[in-house]
């Protein structure tokens, strides 16, 4: 299956949650001498079903959090979507969060959809205790008394396995771990369709971390949410996510069920990912990748991997290889791997 | 510098409006060097006629042509306000910056003597300074003495700002790039409150402007001088409102008003310039 | 007995939380002592719980949260005596920091690379644009970005794996002694990862330069430490040589923690229920 | 505040009590020094004294005996003054009013050192005594011709305080005398404890007042009331909130005359101010080295243009004045008519040559000027023109006035005049600022001259400090005045007696009341040693007079300029019968004592 | 000890520090003053009559007696004191001898109660507008609210307020231009007499709101600015959380703290009276009674007025330093 911009969006229960297609996504600068062209995110198009944990994971910087961010309706200039759509389908007929009308945004925010953005830590309101920031965002979400909310709260939190003192506390009094997973439980108090997060657990501990991987996966379980989950623990994905997305310089490289994935890796940079992790009581000297990561503002033609790719052929540098499903699910876009099928 | 000129003037339409009224005012004030009259001479021209061809806006009661008196009184008011807040800002800067960075007991002692400042009383104050200097209390005299009472609330809030900015890490990093408290204070946290700079600054600009008006409303002002407050004092001693020489009170105030629109709309660009966030973003939609 | 590079002993902090007059005592890091011999580079790994200290404990080291109790000393220099400016410099030559946040850890108003000059510029003999420029571009590149990519940008233009990174590459620039690096890496890929860990092996084996490094990933913590500390609520609860601490955790809390380890693979057992449509 | 609420409108005269806000309202014992308030009505309406002096006409003539039954009664050598009292008067409480009362006045003050007048008292008297309950007489320490000016209106006088009130009080300097006790036809109604207004009510036994022989009073009920800047005063007035307007800017006098068809002023047009009995002048610090040389202040006289100054500071509505003597009242009559012919022929020697510096023709040429712009307004009879501008003034002559620069030893060089011992000739002026408005205009336009003519002259304007820097001889010249007189009489010595060199300061002492310019002159001296010995009314007063203005004439130890004239402003609307030009039967301004005359004079205006 | 007990002595150190300065420099500087209340005092009474010089000369020195300017410098400023000490500020010398506590007190209420209202009106409308024009940097609607608000900012307030009671005074009277209430209304706690004093406090009240309303817009305008990109901010955008809340509580709550304290600081001030106010609208207060006394050289009241000033600034500084840590829970007290 190729990548086509115009997949119809079917009503029925099978229908994807979440339907990017062919998504762009640049950075646009131009003012007071400065001048930015960044293409951030360059044509991406995947699904994330009913009831999916979608992983994202790739090089730093290559857009993940753009993608993100456009996917959640965080477009601020310079950022512009160029082309391509969104579709949730809880939010059918836009196109996008930054197409529907700003009523419709709101009504969707927190209860189908939440989002828990890239640095996570730093998102709480500094004079505000925290039993407030839960109010603000969730209150208005959840039908009961002020004191069962509470306790609701109080409950939550006690999945991530937070103190309800925290309520009191204000955020710079707490540790980055607890700020993140505080954040985390705000995010999905509310037990919405859709959770997106990036790089959620940063800043937390493995056994916390698996606590609370545990409660998302609970929650999603629970209720049949999809979660889009970036981070660069490829161990995180492996244990969390259903399918895994891997982005290389603003594209989509490979896509496929994560066992899968780190089965068989398909490109050549997510083999290089999946063979990059270190294991404890492993002594393996391990690399990273030879070559500098591509620049997005002048991102090389074709594929923008040829350059650091061991597999390299002459097309590689003059086109741009498609998502092509090899296998059932498994989709990867890779001349070396699809073979050349230009004309 | 051209460039950064060029795109505030083509994509800022508050920059425009600025740089069209302050310029205004500012060629104005150049234009007291070419009055016919000079400023402190009456009954040069016949007195009370309205704006007209001849005289554009007005004569006064004292037999003074209003605009050319004007550009004389905006000159030095101008003067006066900038120097009052030039001084009492980089007072202000100074202080409440090193007093929130450093803290401990040199910002004790900075609140105490600006806690000082801020208690004692203008009003009096500078009125007795007036009876004690008499004559030769002149605007320059008068700016410097306001300067240094008009700078202490803003060191505070200043200082409250750099305080909270102090418990940012970037400062830390900064520290740690080898930049001496000199530099962090000035590179690191000045832009920062650049904002409350032009705030405080416009402010303190009325504050000090409206505070010579009330000491010439009070009769505390050195009439040689003309400066707005001088050109009221003058229309109020003829009882010029309810003599219907409104023209003699009203340019004066539309030309203050004017100034402090333009640079309220010229502070509001430069905040977004100053601030890359807003900056970079301002094309976004627009192109 | 020989040099120390570093002396923590006894090291306390406590932070008071709460209302104006009503206050609960957090006692963040409660003694904790260990030291790094100026002879023997080590890369030191602290993990451990969050909340539990490591970064208070950093910010102790890097002279920047003064200990309620216990004392510091740093290449023989009680860190309590470092006031002077001339101190100041001196001391922050040997040591640099590498902030767990890099969001915060720039100045939004101010363009990145001034970070790297600044720090060049302050820390080595500088000598013309052209190397100073040289320098700037080698230590990015260490750490898989270049000058070109991060010239006259700002913070924000920056993803976080980047702003780590420069972060990175900032603390390099000086060439200190001892590197303290609070969680350097959490929002890199994979593969950077790997490079700016070999990284740090090479810095510590070709330059002396010593790494206290603070992480939740146990397994590049195991890849590259000498020694590591596990920490819990502020105490010390193990510590060793890195290898034989994480193969055989004494601590109930190590154990927890080595156990808890998500391993970048699929097993069978914790394989999720791949059918979304059941 | 508006109007007062439950007082009928048309029984109520509203009047501007020019001294503001009354900081310490409560206070009504004007025997203690300063406390409280006088112009509040206090002093028109309630407090009474022996005499009344009308600076102009008079309501039956210039000399009013009040409490006193009679005119004082002095013995040959002026030790003694005899007073006989009024009978069937009494005050608002119901006690009669007797010699009690005026001894207790008089021994109060001596006993208690710091009242207002314990000084004038304790100085004069050395006995009084009261032989019946009617009869005063007073035993001086020394001669003293005078004496019953103490207790004459012309402005206030030492008022009669009850000794049934006060003799009840153990520290009289201490007593606020709330509610105060009348002597006047009102007596208090109400009052803002902030200041802002003061009612009086007329009392129902008025005619057991002095005032009560001239018929009832017009209006039952005196507001006196802080009306606020010039600005506000002429709004209260064109809403008909302010019935008397005490003073205000010339422009404002003249919108008002233009925008209100009820609002009358003294004239009916062009001056419209009341010229008050005080002359404003240049007053030179006489005992500075620079104007010791008489040559010096005519040539400083010689450089101003009255025409000009009238029109800085009056736009014209001055009444001008060359002598000594301010132009109102009676003193045309008395002196600037007689004396016009010896004005006209008076010469002074500019060391080159003898000039002629008086011009009969400024008072109308400043009327031609005006006529243009305010045509009918500006009389054209001589006489009217000569009442309303005055008559003639010092012609502007440069000329002269370099010469006798010149002949003093001054130097010009490149267009600036420098003194004998080569310094800048530097002239400052002192001015009050914006509490006399017209002066500081005065005084800036003078300024203006002597710069124009080379000399570097400055404005200076001292507001509050003025009284402090007048007494200490703390400047070069001032715009102020230093004479004053009684405007209905001929009397100079109301302020010459002041004028002689016993009083004159050490320089840098605080120099008494009046003699502000520290001129001392041995022929002035004489003048004023005669005065004290022939009596008040005596004719020989007005020769001494004379005497006086040819030597200051001669001198210039002043530059006098013109009368003080006071925009008084009276509405209409409720109130007819001020007085006026036409009807000059007492002065408008009603902070004077003698403005209580005009409220039987008032009548409803329909 | 409680590390906030320990800040909180230090604190009230400072306190009494700066009130102990303040109070010594307002001493200094009144005591500097060229005007002689004595001869202040006979000019004012002489000018009501004649008085003879030789008497003249004699009442200085009972005034100077009676004034307490008796006694070496040193001997005065200890008599000072120790009346402050007993919060007693002697007589007035230019209203002999009612004392300076007694004017202060009948003045007091009218200006507090004028610039309390007044001032927490401004600064709730400036803080309220600048805080929507930081927040909302695009509406035309708030720019145009800013361009007003700044525009009447820098009329000179002399112009303004004659303006106002020429406007709603004269051509269109609706409302009373003089006073603090209605003549001849007794001042008592009646309904008329508060009404009538609210109505005659409108004018007053809304000069200084128009006037003063630029100065609270322009700071928490660009204080707003700074927090708007704040990534609390941003993400409680995208939480959905209520616009409204998110004006509140995230951007304004942050801004606040330092426009705080600039309240505290402008209600101490208050104590300062506002003269042209007074002047303007014949409003009392102490305003005015001070310039007066300024300018009769009685520096005992004015004195009187400095002190209860800065006392009352210092008081609205030191609450403000002490409730800083509640304000701002990032700060921390030292
Ligand atoms: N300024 C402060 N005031 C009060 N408590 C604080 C403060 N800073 C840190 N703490 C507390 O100290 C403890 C240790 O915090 P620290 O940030 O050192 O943890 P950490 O080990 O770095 O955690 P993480 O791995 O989550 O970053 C936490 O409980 C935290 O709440
Ligand atoms: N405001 C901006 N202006 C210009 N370029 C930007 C801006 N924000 C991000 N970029 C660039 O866009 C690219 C993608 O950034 P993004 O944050 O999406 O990466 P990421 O995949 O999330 O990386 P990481 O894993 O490190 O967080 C980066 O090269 C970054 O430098
Ligand atoms: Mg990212
Ligand atoms: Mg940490």
């Amino acid at each position: 299956m190729t990548a086509s911009p115009a997949l119809p969006a079917r009503p029925d229960a099978a229908a994807p949650i979440l339907a990017v297609r062919d998504l762009k996504a640049h950075f646009r600068t131009n003012h007071f001498g400065v001048k930015r062209y960044v293409k951030a995110v360059d044509g991406i198009s995947f699904d994330v079903r009913r009831g999916e944990i979608y992983g994202l994971a790739g090089e730093s910087s290559s857009g993940k959090t753009t993608l993100i961010k456009t996917i959640a309706g965080a477009i601020k200039p310079p950022l512009e979507v160029v082309g391509g759509t969104v579709d949730f389908a809880f939010l059918p007929g836009y196109g996008g969060l930054h197409r529907a009308p700003p009523a419709e945004v709101a009504r969707i925010r927190w209860r189908h959809l939440s989002y828990i953005m890239q640095g996570s830590m730093n998102v709480l309101n500094p004079v505000r205790r925290l039993r407030a920031t839960f109010a603000d965002f969730a209150r208005s979400h959840i039908d009961a008394s002020d004191r069962q909310f509470e306790q609701a709260v109080v409950d939550h939190l006690a999945r991530v396995k937070l103190d309800a003192s925290v309520l009191t506390a204000y955020p710079h009094e707490l540790s980055g771990g607890m700020r993140q997973r505080a954040t985390i439980a705000l995010a999905t108090i509310c037990r919405p369709d859709f959770i997106i997060a990036d790089e959620p657990t940063t800043a937390l501990d493995v056994v916390v971390q698996k606590d609370v991987l545990g409660m998302i996966r609970g929650i999603q379980r629970e209720i049949g949410s999809s979660v889009l989950f970036v981070t660069h623990d490829m161990g995180v994905h492996a244990h969390l996510t259903d399918r895994l997305g891997i982005m290389y310089a603003g594209r989509l490289v490979e896509e496929a069920a994560t066992a899968e994935i780190f089965r068989r890796p398909l490109h050549p940079y997510t083999r290089h990912l999946i063979s990059s992790l270190p294991r404890i009581g492993d002594d393996i000297q391990r690399k990273g990748l030879e070559g500098s990561p591509p620049s997005l503002a002048d991102p090389p033609p074709g594929c923008r991997f040829h350059p650091r790719c061991p597999l390299a052929m002459a097309a590689c540098s003059e086109r741009v290889p498609d998502m092509v499903e090899t296998e059932p699910d498994h989709r990867v876009a890779c001349f070396a791997v699809n073979g050349d099928q230009a004309p | 510098m051209l460039r950064i000129l060029r795109d505030l003037l083509r994509y800022n339409p508050e920059f425009r409006i600025g740089i069209v009224l302050v310029g205004f005012v500012l060629i104005l004030s150049v234009l007291a060097s070419f009055s016919p009259y000079p400023p402190d001479q009456v009954y040069v021209v016949p007195p009370d006629v309205p704006p007209s061809p001849t005289y554009w806006f007005g004569t006064t009661s004292r037999g003074q042509d209003v605009f050319w008196q004007l550009t004389f009184a905006i000159r030095n008011t101008l003067l006066f306000g900038g120097t009052v807040a030039l001084i009492s800002r980089v007072l202000a800067l100074v202080i409440g910056l090193v007093s929130g960075y450093k803290g401990g007991w040199i910002d004790r002692v900075l609140m105490s003597i600006n806690d000082t400042f801020i208690v004692m009383p203008l009003l009096p104050i500078l009125v007795l300074f007036y009876f004690v200097m008499r004559d030769s209390m002149s605007w320059l005299i008068l700016a410097l003495i306001m300067a240094c009472l008009g700078w202490a609330y803003d060191a505070r809030l200043i200082r409250s700002v750099a305080m909270s900015l102090k418990t940012r890490e970037f400062t830390q990093s900064s520290v740690f790039s080898g930049m001496s408290t000199r530099e962090i204070l000035v590179q690191e946290h000045l832009p920062y409150v650049m904002p409350i700079v032009f705030s405080t600054t416009m402010n303190n600009m009325v504050w000090s402007i409206g505070l010579e008006v009330t000491l010439s409303v009070l009769g505390f002002t050195d009439i040689n001088t003309p400066t707005i407050g001088g050109m009221i004092y003058w229309a109020n001693q003829h009882t010029a409102m309810v003599a219907g020489i409104w023209w003699w009170i009203a340019f004066p105030t539309a030309i203050v008003v004017m100034t402090f629109i333009g640079l309220f709309l010229l502070a509001v660009s430069m905040n977004e310039y100053i601030d890359p966030r807003s900056r970079l973003s301002r094309m976004g939609g627009a192109s | 007995m020989s040099n120390a590079l570093l002396e923590v002993s006894h090291a306390t902090k406590v932070f008071s939380r709460g209302g104006l007059l009503s206050s609960r005592r957090i006692v963040a890091v409660n003694d904790v002592s260990f030291r790094i011999e100026a002879a023997r580079p080590e890369i030191f790994t602290i993990i451990g719980e969050s909340g539990s200290g490591k970064t208070t404990l950093s910010r102790m080291i890097l002279n920047i949260e003064q200990p309620s109790a216990g004392s510091l000393v740093l290449d023989g220099t009680d860190l309590s005596t470092v006031r002077s400016n001339r101190d100041r410099l001196a001391f922050m030559h040997k040591v640099q920091p590498i902030f767990q946040n890099p969001f915060e850890a720039f100045n939004p108003l101010k363009q990145l690379d001034r970070y790297l000059f600044m720090t060049r510029q302050r820390f080595s003999a500088a000598v013309g644009q052209a190397a100073l420029e040289a320098a700037v571009d080698e230590a990015l590149r260490k750490v898989g970005l270049s000058l070109k990519e991060v010239r006259h940008r700002y913070p924000h233009e920056m993803s976080g794996g980047q702003l780590q990174r420069v972060a990175i590459a900032r603390a390099l620039l000086s060439s200190p002694k001892l590197i303290v690096a609070d969680e350097p890496v959490s929002m890199v890929d994979a593969s950077l990862r790997m490079s700016i860990v070999n990284l740090f092996r090479a810095l510590r084996d070709d330059l002396g330069i010593s790494i206290i490094y603070v992480t939740h990933d146990l397994a590049t913590a195991y890849y590259i430490s000498d020694r590591i500390m596990i920490m819990q609520n502020g105490r010390v609860v193990e510590s060793g040589d890195a290898r034989t601490v994480l193969n055989a955790p004494q601590h109930p809390y190590s154990q927890q923690l080595r156990a808890a380890v998500l391993l970048p693979e699929v097993t069978g057992g914790t394989a999720p229920a791949n059918s979304p449509s059941t | 505040q508006g109007i007062p609420q439950n007082i009928p409108r048309k029984e109520l005269l509203i009047l501007e009590n020019p001294e503001g806000t009354i900081k310490n309202a409560g206070w009504f014992n004007i025997w203690a020094i300063n406390a409280g308030a006088q112009s509040n009505g206090l002093q028109q309406a309630a407090l009474d004294t022996l005499w009344y002096i009308d600076p102009e006409s008079g309501i039956n003539g210039v000399w009013e005996n009040a409490l006193a039954a009679d005119k004082p009664q002095y013995n040959a050598d002026f030790t003694e003054m005899t007073v006989k009292l009024s009978k069937g008067i009494f005050w608002s409480d119901g006690v009669e009013f007797t010699a009690e009362d005026v001894l207790a006045t008089v021994m109060l003050q001596i006993k208690n050192p710091g009242m207002r007048y314990s000084a004038v008292m304790a100085s004069n008297v050395a006995s009084v005594e009261a032989p019946d309950p009617y009869t005063v007489v007073f035993k001086l320490k020394k001669p003293n011709s005078r004496f019953h000016a103490n207790f004459t209106v012309r402005w206030g006088a030492v008022w009669i305080l009850p000794k049934h009130v006060f003799e009840k009080v153990p520290d009289p300097a201490k007593f606020d005398f709330n509610k105060p006790i009348s002597l006047g036809a009102y007596v208090l109604h109400s009052f803002d404890p902030d200041g802002k207004w003061y009612i009086w009510q007329l009392r129902d036994d008025w005619q057991r007042t002095t005032l009560g022989r001239f018929g009832k009073p017009g209006p039952k009920y005196l507001a006196y009331v802080d009306p606020g800047p010039p600005d506000k005063r002429v709004i209260a007035q064109l809403n008909h909130e302010l019935d008397v307007i005490h003073d205000i800017a010339p422009e404002g006098m003249f919108a008002l005359a233009k925008q209100s068809k009820s609002t009358r002023a003294w004239f009916k047009g062009f001056p419209y101010g009341h010229p008050d009995p005080t002359l404003p002048a240049v007053i030179f610090n006489d005992q500075n080295e620079l104007f010791k040389n008489r040559d010096v202040r005519w040539a400083l006289a010689l450089l101003i243009d009255i025409k000009a100054v009238s029109m800085a500071s009056y736009r014209g509505a001055a009444t001008i004045s060359a002598i000594g003597v301010p132009p109102t009242g009676t003193h045309p009559a008395t002196y600037h008519q007689p004396m016009e012919e010896w004005l006209k022929n008076f010469e002074i020697d500019t060391g080159k040559r003898k000039i002629k510096p008086y011009d009969p023709t400024i008072g109308k040429q400043i009327a031609d000027m005006l006529r243009p712009s305010m045509g009918e307004q500006i009389p054209s009879d001589p006489k009217e023109i000569a009442r309303a501008f005055g008559m003639g003034w010092w012609k502007t002559d440069p000329q002269a006035a370099a010469e006798l620069l010149e002949k003093a030893g001054f130097t010009k060089r490149g267009g600036a005049w420098s003194t004998p011992d080569g310094k800048p000739f530097t002239v400052r002026v002192m001015v009050e600022g914006d509490l006399r408005p017209v002066m500081t205009r005065a005084g800036t336009m003078i300024v203006q001259q002597w710069k124009q003519a080379g000399i570097d002259a400055k404005i200076d304007v001292a507001q509050g400090t003025l009284p402090t820097r007048r007494a200490a001889g703390d400047f070069d010249s001032f715009i102020g005045w230093s004479v004053e007189t009684w405007g209905g009489h001929q009397d100079l010595s109301y302020f010459l007696d002041s004028w002689h060199s016993q009083f004159v300061a050490e320089p840098g002492k605080s120099q008494p009341q009046r003699n502000w310019q520290r001129w001392s002159n041995p022929e002035l001296d004489k003048i004023i040693e005669q005065t004290r010995s022939v009596g008040f009314d005596d004719p020989k007063s007005i020769e001494l007079g004379k005497e006086y203005v040819k030597l200051a004439v001669k001198e210039m130890p002043t530059i006098p300029l013109m009368a003080y004239n006071v925009f008084t402003a009276m509405d209409q609307t409720y109130w007819t019968g001020y007085p006026t030009a036409e009807d000059p039967y007492t002065d408008p301004v009603p902070n004077w004592g003698n403005s209580r005359y005009m409220f039987v004079k008032l009548k409803p205006a329909h | 000890m409680n590390g906030y007990l320990i800040y909180i002595v230090r604190r009230l150190g400072q306190f009494v520090l700066v009130v102990f300065i303040g109070i010594n420099l307002a001493y200094v500087i009144t005591h500097a003053t060229p005007i002689d209340p004595v001869e202040q005092s006979i000019s004012a009474a002489t000018s009501f009559g004649n008085t003879a010089p030789d008497a003249i000369e004699q009442m200085r020195t009972s005034l100077r007696e009676l004034y307490g300017l008796g006694g070496s410098p040193v001997e005065q400023y200890l008599v000072f004191w120790r009346r402050i000490l007993r919060a007693d500020f002697g007589p007035s010398m230019s209203a002999f001898p009612t004392p300076v506590s007694t004017l202060i007190g009948r003045a007091l209420p009218w200006t507090a109660g004028l610039l309390m209202i007044s001032t927490i009106i401004t600064w709730v409308l400036g803080n309220l507008l600048g805080g929507l024009a930081g927040y909302y940097q695009k509406s035309r609607g708030l720019k145009l609210m800013g361009v007003i608000a700044m525009g009447l900012h820098p009329i000179p307030y002399y112009i303004l307020a004659l303006l106002l009671l020429i406007v709603f005074g004269f051509l269109w009277p609706v409302l009373p231009i003089a006073g603090g209430s209605a003549m001849n209304l007794p001042q008592t706690w009646t309904w008329d007499f508060i009404s009538s004093v609210l109505m005659h406090a409108i004018l007053p009240a809304l000069s200084l709101i128009l006037i003063g309303i630029g100065s609270w817009f322009l700071g928490m305008r660009s204080l707003v600015s700074n927090v708007v990109t704040e990534d609390y901010v941003v993400y409680a955008e995208l939480g959905g959380v209520d616009r409204h809340r998110i004006l509140t509580s995230y951007v304004m709550r942050n801004a606040l703290v330092p426009q705080v304290t600039g309240l505290a600081i402008s209600l101490g001030g208050i104590f300062n009276g506002a003269v042209i106010t007074e002047k303007v609208f014949g409003y009392p207060g102490i305003g005015s009674l001070l310039v007066d006394a300024v300018y009769a050289g009685d520096y005992g009241l004015v004195l009187g007025v400095t002190t209860i000033s800065i006392v009352g600034v210092s008081i609205g500084v030191l609450a403000i330093d002490l409730l800083y840590p509640l304000l701002d829970p990032r700060v921390k007290v030292r």
